[in-house]
């Protein structure tokens, strides 16, 4: 594993796109998770 | 007599969004007392604490005059005196050390010793002046609390429950500094016993005066 | 300035005498102290170490010492119910600055104590040049009492007293205790009283920056 | 960030922006516009520059941000400048732990090891540390007046202690980071660039779209928590 991502460096470049876009998706849940709430209390 | 006068203006305190008092305004000046009335829990300490400048007020604001000088408000502490359960002495001191210690933080000129001498005498603690403060009974802790607040002659007396924790003679005496409060300057005195309501020029019940419904 | 420097010096007087008449602090600083060095000196053994190595040492002493009772000075007036009486006795800066001044006095005395108690035990740490090690110890105790008064005067308003202490004070000292270690590092390397200019530069412009801040912010913590 | 056209205009630009960063291919002697010269010892790693120091950036602008925010709590009283100071706070730390990890896993193949205690390394696991404080702190009090003002004086604490690190750090060790290399002067925190004028554009594109995004998800953070913070009862 580690020496093949030391051979293709581009995908070193990759992983770490695809882990800045996995912090996005996770901000994103979370935020998504807080409307949903805040839709349940106004409900009430 | 100096002239002082003490006013506030629409106070308002809120703690995580729940209004302990809203628009709460008065105006004293020398020779008149002022009780603020409720039950426990009625806000009565946090209006005490913010009235001697301790804690700042949600909206409003303090303001004392002296002599037609307005007061600054880091320097509201040179004009109160304050007695409160909120405020206690240094245990591991004797009560002499605790008042001559006072008088010296707060830089005053005359003769602190004598005068720290003179109010242990008033109070009828003398005889226990060089024990640990700690030894004290609770009673003689309130009457240490009522000379340390009287030693720099403050024109605005504040006192929080004044009468608890003390004998008949003991209440006596506070009776006594309150009148000579009034000859000297404002008098403010938070309590629930109905017996201080007749000491009051005015009187502010917090009881009636909380909101029932919160702000946003 | 006398006015706030008179009530400073009287509260700095009531505090010192309140600790040698209760020892509350002292005596849990110098178990403290006992402790660490002799763990440090077991745990070194016979092992040859680079001075290096050591000058960390000793500030990791230091710093941990400090932690377990620089935060006493505020927190002890909050578990007593003394904050409103130094409240009606004097302006907030004067608090403050009664207070650096025993944290100072009290810090300073203790790293002289760890910096002499080290030196002895710690056969393999010899310092070249004591000026530079001396003035470390003196600058490095004006920074530190600067940012643990601080600290400790937001910490005696938190629930979580003790614990929190470490983790607030460790990212603000950083800077000052990487300095300290570099200082310490050269006296023991025989560098040059001058070459260790750059780093009094940063510790006395540390303190000046944190002091001032401090001044500035105290109010907003003392007043609830 | 209220249109909808500035948005989907962002969404363009780092499109545009990542595809750039990842597809220009990289030559030894650049002719046309889009080839990026090759750097030595860094080959394709290279630009891990568009992807992760836009995220070191993003965290810094978020401390400055949270500091502010705090003073202008401080000087107001007024609750919702601890909000935006902690919504602020709250997203440092998403993107300080963002960069820190790609940063890591790039240094793994650049310099053999995960961490190295590098002068930016520190520095960036300082403004970790400071976050934590800042959330321990404010778990630790539960009047939300005292809370904001505590922990606006110890972000404001910090934010005048780190940046002792830029004079620090140099005296202490030599940087790895490209751009320090050999360069005694460039060892601290900050980063000093000699770039190739096309490459530097695509990095300064990168920082100003990552910029722009950070304040989009600011914006529906503090949104979300004014929301929250008003339909919440008070507390008795």
């Amino acid at each position: 594993m580690l020496d093949f991502l030391a051979e293709h460096q581009l995908y070193i470049v990759m992983i770490i796109v695809l882990m800045i876009w996995a912090g996005f998706l996770v901000y994103l849940f979370r935020l998504d998770g807080r409307i949903s709430k805040l839709e349940q209390s106004v409900k009430k | 007599m100096k002239h002082v006068t003490f006013s506030a203006e629409s106070l308002k305190k809120e703690f995580n969004r729940r209004v302990i008092f809203d628009a709460i305004s008065f105006s004293l000046h020398e020779g008149e007392s002022f009780v603020i009335a409720g039950r426990n829990g009625s806000g009565k300490s946090t209006l005490v604490k913010i009235l001697c400048g301790l804690l700042s007020p949600t909206r409003g604001s303090v303001r004392v005059n002296v002599e037609g000088k307005e007061v600054a408000p880091d320097l509201l502490f040179r004009y109160i005196g304050l007695i409160s359960p909120h405020f206690n002495m240094y245990e591991e001191f004797s009560g002499i050390e605790n008042l001559t210690l006072f008088g010296k933080i707060r830089g005053l000129e005359n003769n602190i010793v004598h005068d720290a001498e003179e109010l242990l005498r008033q109070f009828n603690i003398f005889e226990r002046r060089n024990d640990e403060v700690r030894t004290y009974s609770s009673g003689m802790k309130q009457r240490l609390k009522f000379a340390a607040a009287l030693l720099h002659r403050p024109e605005i007396l504040v006192m929080d429950e004044p009468t608890s924790n003390l004998d008949e003679e003991g209440i006596a005496t506070v009776r006594f500094v309150m009148e000579q409060q009034r000859q000297r300057g404002i008098l403010i005195i938070a309590t629930n016993e109905k017996d201080d309501l007749k000491y009051a020029d005015s009187i502010l019940n917090l009881d009636e005066q909380r909101p029932a419904k919160s702000s946003s | 300035m006398k006015d706030f420097s008179a009530p400073a010096i009287h509260i700095f007087f009531k505090d010192s005498h309140s600790e040698l008449r209760t020892r509350y602090a002292m005596n849990a600083l110098l178990m403290f102290v006992v402790t660490a060095l002799a763990l440090v000196l077991f745990s070194v053994g016979n092992e040859v170490v680079g001075t290096d190595v050591l000058s960390g040492i000793l500030w990791v002493i230091i710093f941990f010492s400090g932690m377990s009772g620089l935060s006493r000075t505020f927190v002890s007036e909050e578990e007593r119910g003394t904050v409103v009486t130094l409240q009606l006795l004097s302006r907030p800066t004067s608090v403050l600055l009664g207070k650096l001044l025993f944290n100072f006095v009290l810090i300073l005395s203790l790293n002289v104590l760890i910096a002499v108690l080290y030196l002895l035990m710690v056969s393999r740490f010899v310092i070249l040049t004591p000026s530079i090690f001396w003035v470390t110890i003196f600058l490095g105790s004006c920074s530190l009492a600067s940012s643990s008064t601080i600290i400790a005067a937001i910490i005696a308003k938190a629930n979580t007293k003790g614990t929190l202490y470490p983790v607030l004070s460790f990212p603000i000292m950083l800077p000052l205790l990487l300095t300290v270690m570099n200082a310490t590092r050269l006296s023991t390397e025989g560098a040059a009283f001058s070459e260790a200019f750059g780093e009094f530069q940063i510790l006395v412009s540390y303190t000046v920056v944190v002091i001032t801040v401090s001044i500035l912010l105290f109010s907003f913590v003392w007043k609830d | 960030m209220k249109s909808a056209t500035a948005k989907i205009g962002l969404v363009v630009w780092l499109t545009l922006v990542i595809s750039a960063g990842i597809l220009f291919p990289m030559v030894a002697a650049p002719q046309k516009w889009y080839e990026l010269p090759i750097i030595p010892g860094l080959e394709e790693k290279a630009r891990i520059i568009f992807f992760h120091v836009p995220m070191a950036w993003t965290t810094v602008v978020a401390f400055i941000a949270s500091t502010i925010y705090g003073i202008r709590f401080l000087m107001t009283k007024n609750l919702d400048y601890d909000l935006r100071s902690v919504s602020a706070a709250g997203l440092g730390t998403m993107f300080c732990i963002l960069a820190t990890v790609t940063g890591s896993i790039w240094a793994k193949f650049n310099w053999g090891s995960f961490w190295n205690w590098d002068p930016r390394e520190t520095s960036i696991f300082v403004l970790l540390l400071i976050y934590g404080a800042y959330f321990a702190l404010r778990s630790a009090v539960d009047v939300e007046e005292k809370r904001a003002t505590l922990s606006a004086v110890y972000s404001i604490i910090a934010g005048v202690t780190v940046p002792f690190f830029i004079f620090v750090m140099p005296r202490i060790m030599t940087g790895l980071h490209p751009g320090s290399k050999g360069d005694p002067q460039g060892a601290g925190p900050v980063v000093q660039f000699k770039m190739a004028p096309n490459m530097l554009l695509v990095f300064l594109s990168s920082l100003l779209g990552f910029t722009l995004l950070y304040f989009w998800m600011f914006n529906l953070k503090v949104r979300a928590s004014r929301l929250e913070f008003h339909s919440q009862q008070p507390q008795e």
